[in-house]
């Protein structure tokens, strides 16, 4: 059937219902929560809820319908499938590179290579470049991406990853700014801030995957930081490497060797810790190999084998196809990120693995945890920290600035 | 509904749905409450909180289903079966409350020698006619009474019956066994007449478990009687039968067995569809009543005058001996000072009738070139009609067709998408009706008053005006009568005398000229002619022409010039009998909540007991008093014996709670009012796969209506080309014919496509696959649905063999953005005999999978329609008795 | 009494140290609520409201309905009524959309005899119209005396089927004005 | 209990509201989901009508669908529905007994105590109300899309049209002024409850009692009434009074916060993981530099 027209009869699409309010009180209701009696039907006239509740008894009886095995067949949709598109992945990738370069500049300083390291630091700067557009194409609102450093909050990782950005940004421009100036101090401790926060670009994709309800990227928490940071740093050096090469430094460099190195070390770590990961995921792994993931999943393997391949083969047939092997490294991490974000929406629609996850048997490990045996520790109440005036006062700047924009913006 | 008029007096439901709280046991047949009527469901989800037994009884699982304490699946149409047998367990168990079957009802009754059951006949009573397929109905009075309701079946097609029963019966001198023994007596009839529906016949009939019957069976006992009371609700299920009446008959019959009726969480609640469906009998757009249930004066060879009419009409004894005095007073009101005494009020010149005027005769004439124009107003029948393809071509047989709605409804652009369009049968450019679609106002653009389904009238205040050009049906109306009025202004012709000496001068209010509705309601209510102040009730209406009223019944409402309907304080819900609720609206006759509530209260005035106190008689006032308006003189004692030759209410006793009878009881036999019977008794449906098991030879109700045209093809009884039985239903997100709902996108959503609800037996025989496409099949057409394989609708072993049913949804026609295919495609005219009523509950057909591959009509697209009879200038058709047989 | 809520373990450790901890609640406080949402209220404050019933079934339910200036904004059901006490059904929670339908109708359209689209008429005319074509088929379909001679006077010439959501008042001027013009085969809904 | 720390609005006389939704008095009408789309201006966002979905063909809560009735048809000893043989000589018994129940379930954003979506959301579109309840802030929303797969519940989507989240504010606004939100006030059969939660969870607990103790051993809450630790998100503002598996409903039999469940652990594996690269990376080269 084609698309019906959707169109609100009312009010603009999406846009909730206006929380104006034009006078002081509602006319003919009940206000001041006088609704909010419980029922107005089921009252101490009936029976209702007419018995006491022993104790123990609701909580027992929640306990015994919530664990034992899986009820057949469970009824989605669970969860909801996340709604990114390609610029993610991409944006991931990207940033994975400028946060392998990153770290790259810094090696290549500790090892006293000031050239190198300034190539590092304009392959960061250049692979770290396409992500804020990147990311903000990517939002549903693009105008309003300043939204994004509307306020500082370390719990969500999107947050911090933003900040991370714009900082790894800033301080890339600065430190090619100052190469370019000749100011090779300044370079190299902007470089050297950089790498650190390159740590958090690198891996904290791999956090803000993992902290989310979808099964195989909430049951790999241990492993998407790890996998993420391996397949940046393989990328990274893999780009700066080609990047050197480009510049004309020259085969068997030192840098160039231990770049290569780095990549092939970084790739088969990585490729190590999705074995083990896919192996403990059980039921949750299968989307890693079937579908659209699974075969984004081979395409990589087969691009990293075949770059592992080809360093082996290296010495007869010369050093180029060891850039090939370089490039080969690229393009697989870039499938590794497709993959798993194909991954994540294919997990998330796979009602039994997300039901199997509520039961705490989706993974070999879970199997052992069932609900209750690990006490929790009880929340201290806490205020919520006001960030005062002058955050209030931001926040409400950068709100309005992103309307702003927006109000520009739109056609 | 004739079913309870027949039975209690009035026609209408006999309590208010909070009422249901206080019910012990909630038996709901006919009806998907919770579906249909969801808010009202609130009321019988408390009693089962207060731990009330809630049974619904129904072919299809559904949301009620659910919710009840029991679901009883049965199958389409045989419901009298299960009720009759429910009759005769509570009869032969003695289960039923003897205080009030001897006191209330006309159980003590002795009938005439001469009646003769369908037990003696083969399923015909005494006085049938083959010839004219009508009932002689004289044999069916009591013994030594004067019958009434004599007349041909043309004067009793009507639903004005319902409040007319009784009209010339003479009930004095009738001689009574109060032990109940005597054979002739009304309860040995009874008992004799349905002692062959036994568990097992029930079983055989309806499909209904012998346990579950006996389970229902003893809920509706044990939930009888002083201490408790069963309430009944049903709707549509039951009245659109060709047996309609009869089945709600069935269950006021059983109700006043088990002394249910006049008391708290009692009674027969009946959910009507819409917002005014009871308003607009009561005020009717009907053809054969005036407001108020009078009857509209039929053509007599000799001429009729309104004291033949009165005659006629009334009756001595009870409130109906006030007919004359309703009559005038709405003729004074219509023609003002040009109604006299000495013209008869102008009675002479109302228009009389000849036979069936109802809405299927009326389209079936204008299929045949014999109706010029329609006015179609808020009506949707080219969908919601049955048989909506022929209704369809009756549109294209107009010259012009006045539509007035929200939105553009099928019935308004039939020239253009019908079925009938798509299959060639009709070309737009042949079409030659002229078509005016009026936009209406909507229900918070006007101001006025709707009657609920318990005969509560609201009124609703205007909020805003209506857009454009939309107007609503008062201001139409007005603006129309000026108009013609205005034309006929100078005539001198007879006929035109109404049209000059009608009262219309309705001030106008605003930049619309709108006209005052307060003004129409004055006349509704009625007025004194001499000072124009407003009449507090009917009671104070008169006979000789001083007073105006334009629907008797609902006098009061504007009593004192005050907006009673209007009224909006729902008092104190928890304060003894606060769940009744005096002053919130107006509830016609004279605001009472529960009818026959004298009935509360044993034949010395006390509450058969404390739990159940309602209405009761207060010895040092010397009055009758309650929580509600006592439907009672307020000051006659329970001890008052009425003399013989009383009149009027004079000749009401003490005792005899049902006021509108005349011999003030509840008619569990009922000697007139009904053109089937004066009991109960199971027929099969029009259509219907099975021969009838009780009168193989009958089959079904002999005095049901037909239309016998070749465009009105009938399935045949127990054809093999159609062994299914097909039910329609209604859903919580829509609405009717769906003007109101497949054009309001939040609920056309929710149920975006026509489906058909298949049981996975059948499904699987016909390769049906849940969510795929099936095609539903009768004589008349074949429509498509999606289909919804579910366990929640059954099969069901009936003797020996077994019986598929489907259920229909009607809601969908062939414009708007959510269009469907519609069940009333599949539907033929029939009629139920007293209110013309079709059977669209019940019928067969056949299914198989896939997509229709033609238009859904088409198949009658070959039928020629070599009847039509063109109308003759001098001569014009006047009625079709032939098509009666 | 409800049992004390609780977090996971491990978000817990970490939130209980003394300044990583609290970052943890950083960007969670007010600084986050937008001035919109701080001055936010039910958007029917402070307007009309005018008590009405809702138009479906014959439950009867009340509602209230607010307008601004002319305008509807809000039906919702009256907590007053005994019989909803301020609920209502998804028919009657959707009526505003009722009201308010894409495709509402606001001109008169007319169709003329085979006419393959529809036209815009001006009310008036329309009306003029109409009342023509009513007298027209009045007098057309006349009849004095039926067949036998018997007194009739009444007209078959035209027809009226309502429906049964139409006001009390209306249906008395539809049943008093085509009676009194001698129109018999006047219908509606409750027969359906 | 105490109040979860993250509330952003202050008010003295507000305490934590929520809703109870007790579906063994749900008649499945969908007024609620009306009443909502009505009273926030939602469109109708068009549906087909869908295999398997009983009378439910909007399928789940979405961007412009804030309540959501599930209809679930349940087979006998849980089950699949059985196919039935075909002819007429199929077992009526067996077709009768086939269905065990029919449930309906008014769904809703569960406004949790320990809410991922208001964890991850980096704009702070996502707040904490004095209520505590969880609200979106529709013009502070720049649509990143991170809130959705960070429920726990699948409730919050973005609207492909308009580009922002949208979820269930439990009528913040009308809140505000002191009115029930829309869908309870609507809820013909008060199957939905609206009113303060210590309050609400009594009642519920009572209910489950009351329904146990006539003999309906199924009926347990999901989302209140849980022993420490054992609690669903740290305990559902709206929570449910159930009969059935919570997976019959579309509802896991455990869930919490992911962000935090698994950002601390995720951070640590990830912050070793940069150190051993970078480690990693200097011995790269450390390595290289002494092979010369």
């Amino acid at each position: 059937m084609s698309e019906r027209d959707a169109t609100p009869a009312l009010g603009t699409r999406g846009e909730p219902a206006s929380w104006a309010r034009a006078g002081a009180d509602v006319a003919l209701q009940r206000t001041r929560w006088g609704d909010a009696a419980w029922s107005f039907l089921f009252g101490r006239d009936t029976g209702y809820a007419a018995a006491e509740a022993q104790p123990g008894e609701v909580a027992e009886a929640n306990r015994r319908m919530r664990s034992g095995p899986l009820p057949d067949p469970v009824e989605g949709p669970f969860v909801k499938a996340p709604v990114w598109t390609w610029e993610v992945p991409l944006y991931f990738w990207f940033g994975g590179v400028a946060a392998g370069s990153s770290f790259v500049g810094l090696a290549c300083d500790a090892a006293g290579d000031g050239r190198s390291a300034a190539v590092a630091r304009k392959v960061a700067l250049a692979a770290v470049l396409p992500c804020p557009p990147l990311l903000i194409v990517d939002l549903g609102r693009p105008a309003r991406f300043l939204n994004m450093l509307r306020i500082f909050k370390p719990r969500s990782p999107m947050n911090t990853g933003a900040w991370a950005l714009v900082a790894f940004s800033a301080l890339g421009a600065g430190a090619v700014a100052a190469d370019v100036a000749g100011r090779p101090r300044m370079a190299r401790a902007a470089g050297a801030a950089n790498a650190a926060i390159g740590g958090y670009l690198g891996s904290y994709t791999g956090i803000l995957l993992a902290a989310t309800a979808v099964p195989v990227w909430a049951r790999s928490r241990l492993f998407l930081g790890p996998i993420f940071v391996s397949t940046a740093t393989a990328s990274g050096a893999a780009a700066c490497r080609l990047a050197l090469v480009a510049a004309g430094v020259p085969a068997g460099h030192p840098t160039r060797t231990a770049l290569g190195n780095l990549e092939t070390g970084a790739m088969l770590c990585e490729l190590g810790l999705a074995q083990l990961n896919q192996r403990r995921l059980g039921r949750a792994a299968r989307p890693l190999h079937e579908g659209r993931a699974g075969r984004l999943f081979r395409a990589a393997e087969w691009m990293v084998g075949a770059g592992l391949a080809l360093r082996l083969v290296r010495r007869p047939l010369g050093p180029r196809v060891h850039h090939l092997a370089s490039t080969l490294y690229l393009a697989g991490g870039l499938a590794f990120r497709y993959a798993w974000i194909e991954a994540g929406k294919a997990s998330a629609r796979d009602d039994e693995a997300v039901a199997l996850m509520g039961r705490g048997a989706v993974t070999r490990g879970d199997a052992l945890r069932r609900p209750g045996e690990a006490r929790r520790l009880a929340s201290a109440a806490r205020r919520p920290r006001h960030n005062g005036r002058v955050g209030a006062a931001y926040a409400e700047t950068v709100r309005r600035v992103s309307l702003v924009v927006e109000r520009a913006l739109r056609p | 509904m004739p079913g309870l008029g027949a039975t209690f007096g009035r026609g209408g439901a006999t309590g208010f749905q909070q009422d249901l709280q206080h019910a012990d046991c909630i038996l709901i047949e006919g009806s998907s409450m919770a579906e249909a009527h969801p808010v009202g469901f609130r009321w019988v989800m408390k009693a089962k909180e207060r731990g009330a037994k809630v049974i619904h009884v129904d072919p299809r699982f559904g949301r009620t289903s659910q919710l009840a304490d029991k679901y009883v699946p049965i199958r389409a149409g045989s419901d009298i079966a299960f009720l009759g047998g429910l009759i005769r367990h509570v009869i032969e168990t003695e289960g039923y409350f003897r205080d009030y079957v001897v006191n209330y009802t006309n159980a003590p009754t002795i009938l005439r020698e001469d009646f003769q059951d369908t037990e003696d006949l083969g399923g015909l009573f005494s006085g049938f006619d083959p010839e004219t397929a009508t009932y002689d109905t004289s044999t069916w009075s009591y013994a030594e009474g004067r019958g009434g309701g004599e007349g041909d079946a043309q004067t009793h097609t009507s639903m004005a019956y319902e409040e007319r029963t009784g009209a010339g019966m003479d009930v004095s001198g009738v001689p009574r066994d109060d032990t109940l023994r005597h054979p002739r007596c009304v309860f040995q009839v009874l008992r004799r007449h349905f002692s062959r529906y036994t568990p097992e016949t029930v079983e055989r009939i309806c499909g209904i478990s012998r346990e579950d019957f006996l389970e229902v069976a003893d809920a509706l006992v044990a939930n009888s009687g002083r201490e408790r009371t069963t309430a009944f609700c049903y709707a549509v299920g039951w009245t659109q039968h060709t047996a309609g009446v009869q089945i709600i008959r069935t269950a006021a019959i059983l109700q006043l067995l088990l002394g249910n009726v006049g008391r708290p969480g009692g009674g027969i609640m009946a959910l009507r569809g819409h917002a005014s469906i009871q308003g607009s009998t009561d005020i009717p757009t009907l053809f054969d009543i005036l407001p108020g249930y009078l009857q509209m004066p039929r053509a007599n060879e000799d001429g009729q005058t309104l004291a033949d009419y009165v005659e006629e009409s009334g009756r001595d004894r009870g409130w109906w001996a006030f007919y004359e005095t309703y009559v005038v007073s709405l003729l004074k009101a219509w023609f003002g000072d040009a109604a006299t005494k000495r013209n008869d009020f102008g009675f002479g010149h109302l228009p009389k009738l000849t036979g069936n005027h109802s809405h299927f005769s009326t389209m079936l004439r204008a299929l045949d070139g014999g109706v010029e124009g329609l006015f179609l107003m808020g009506q949707n029948p080219a969908v919601g009609s049955q048989h909506a393809g022929l209704q369809r071509r009756a549109l294209a047989s107009l010259k012009w067709l006045v539509v007035r709605d929200l939105n553009e409804i099928e019935s308004a652009t039939f020239w253009r998408d019908s079925p009938e369009v798509e299959s060639g049968e009709l070309r737009t450019q042949d079409v030659q009706t002229e078509v005016f679609l009026m936009p209406a106002a909507s229900h918070v653009e006007k101001a006025g008053t709707f009657t609920n389904t318990q005969r509560l009238l609201q009124w609703r205040d205007q909020a805003l005006e209506p857009p454009g050009d939309a107007r609503s049906e008062l201001w139409f109306m007005h603006h129309l009568a000026k108009r013609v009025r205005a034309h006929y202004a100078n005539s001198r012709r007879r006929r035109d005398w109404p049209i000059r000496k009608l009262t219309w001068d309705y001030p106008e209010v605003g930049e619309t000229g709108e006209p005052d509705v307060e003004a129409v309601a004055k006349e509704i209510n009625g007025y004194d002619v001499a000072t124009g102040e407003h009449v507090p009730a009917f009671t104070a209406l008169k006979s000789d022409g001083s007073t105006a009223c334009g629907c008797w019944i609902y006098s009061g409402y504007f009593k004192d010039g005050v907006n009673q309907a209007r009224r909006r304080d729902p008092g104190d819900l928890d304060a003894p009998g606060g769940w009744v609720s005096p002053e919130w609206g107006w509830a016609w006759p004279v605001n009472r909540r529960i009818l026959y509530n004298r009935a509360s209260a044993d034949p010395d005035g006390r509450p058969w007991s404390e739990r159940k106190r309602y209405v009761w008689w207060d010895e040092e006032a010397g009055a009758w008093t309650g929580y509600d308006v006592p439907d009672f003189p307020v000051d006659k004692r329970p001890d008052y014996t009425a003399p013989p030759d009383g009149l009027a209410m004079d000749a009401i006793s003490g005792d005899d709670p049902f006021i509108m009878m005349p011999d003030g009881r509840g008619w569990l036999f009922a000697p007139s009012g009904l053109l089937d019977g004066p009991l109960p008794t199971h027929y099969e449906p029009f259509e219907s796969p099975l021969e009838n098991l009780l009168y193989p030879d009958l089959h079904m109700n002999p005095a049901a209506v037909k239309w016998q045209r070749p465009e009105n093809p009938y399935n045949p009884t127990g054809d093999p080309r159609y062994p299914v039985v097909a039910t329609s239903f209604r859903l919580t997100e829509h609405h009717t014919a769906g003007a109101m709902s497949r054009n309001v996108p939040w609920l056309a959503e929710l149920q975006p496509e026509m489906f058909a609800e298949v049981d996975p037996a059948l499904a699987a025989d016909r390769g049906i696959e849940d969510g795929g496409w099936m095609v539903i099949e009768t004589e008349r057409g074949e429509v498509e649905a999606r289909a919804r394989v579910t366990p929640r609708i059954r099969p069901l072993r009936l003797d020996g063999r077994v019986v598929h049913q489907v259920a229909l949804p009607w809601h969908w026609g062939y414009t708007g953005d959510y269009p469907g295919d519609t069940t009333n495609d599949l539907g033929a005219l029939s009629g139920d005999p007293n209110v013309n009523i079709q059977e669209s509950k019940a019928f067969s057909c056949n299914v198989r999978a896939g997509r229709r591959a033609r238009p859904a009509t088409a198949r009658l697209s070959g039928v020629r329609l070599d009847q039509r009879i063109g109308p003759a200038d001098d001569d014009p058709p006047a009625e079709y008795p032939s098509e009666i047989t | 009494m409800t049992p004390e809520a609780s977090r996971p373990a491990s978000f817990e450790r970490l939130r209980r140290l003394p300044i990583v901890g609290r970052a943890l609640d950083w960007g969670m406080g007010g600084s986050a609520v937008s001035r919109r949402t701080r001055e936010a209220g039910a958007r029917i404050a402070g307007l009309k409201v005018t008590e009405s019933v809702c138009p479906y079934c014959a439950v009867g339910c009340g509602q209230l309905v607010y307008t601004r200036d002319g305008e509807l904004v809000e039906i919702e059901g009256n907590p007053r009524s005994p019989i909803n006490q301020g609920t209502l059904c998804p028919k009657g929670a959707a009526s505003r959309q009722l009201v308010q339908q894409p495709g509402r109708l606001t001109k008169v359209r007319y169709r003329r005899p085979g006419g393959a689209e529809w036209e815009e008429l001006e009310l008036e005319q329309a009306m003029d119209m109409i009342a023509q074509r009513v007298i027209e088929a009045r007098e057309n379909g006349w009849q004095d005396r039926d067949r036998r001679g018997w007194r009739v006077d009444r007209t078959l010439g035209f027809a009226h089927l309502g429906g049964a959501t139409l006001d009390n008042e209306e249906n008395y001027l539809i049943k008093k004005l085509f009676t009194a013009l001698g129109a018999i085969q006047i219908e509606n809904q409750a027969r359906i | 209990m105490s109040a979860p720390t993250e509330i952003a609005i202050h008010h003295v006389d507000a305490g934590r509201m929520g809703f109870f939704t007790d579906t063994t008095v749900c008649i499945g009408c969908k007024a609620c989901e009306v009443a909502c789309k009505q009273w926030n201006d939602l469109p109708a966002d068009g549906s087909q009508f869908t295999r398997g979905g009983s009378y439910d063909h909007t399928g789940e809560l979405s961007a412009a669908t804030w309540r959501h009735v599930r209809f679930v048809e349940i087979a006998e000893n849980g089950g699949h529905l059985p196919q039935l043989p075909a002819g007429n000589e199929v077992d009526v018994d067996a077709a009768v007994a086939a269905m065990e129940n029919w449930v309906f379930m008014s769904d809703v954003c569960k406004h949790c105590t320990n809410a991922g979506c208001l964890d991850a959301c980096p704009t702070g579109a996502l707040i904490r109300t004095e209520f505590d309840t969880v609200v979106l802030q529709p013009d502070v929303c720049n649509g990143c899309g991170y809130c959705v797969p960070a429920c726990p519940f699948g409730v919050v989507d973005r609207d492909p049209r308009d580009g922002r989240a949208a979820k269930c504010t439990l009528c913040y606004d009308r809140l505000q002024d002191g009115l029930e939100p829309a869908c309870a006030k609507a809820c013909p059969t008060d199957s939905i409850q609206f009113g303060p939660y210590e309050e609400l969870v009594r009642t519920a607990e009572r209910r489950v009692s009351e329904l146990r103790r006539r003999g309906i051993e199924g009926a347990y809450l999901y989302g209140a009434g849980d022993a420490t630790g054992e609690q669903l998100a740290g305990g559902l503002g709206a929570f449910f009074l159930l009969t059935e598996p919570p997976e019959r409903y579309g509802l896991p039999a455990r869930a919490e916060s992911p962000v935090q469940e698994n950002v601390v652990p995720a951070t640590a594996a990830a912050v070793a993981a940069g150190v051993l690269a970078a480690a990693g990376a200097t011995a790269a080269f450390a390595l290289a530099r002494g092979r010369r």
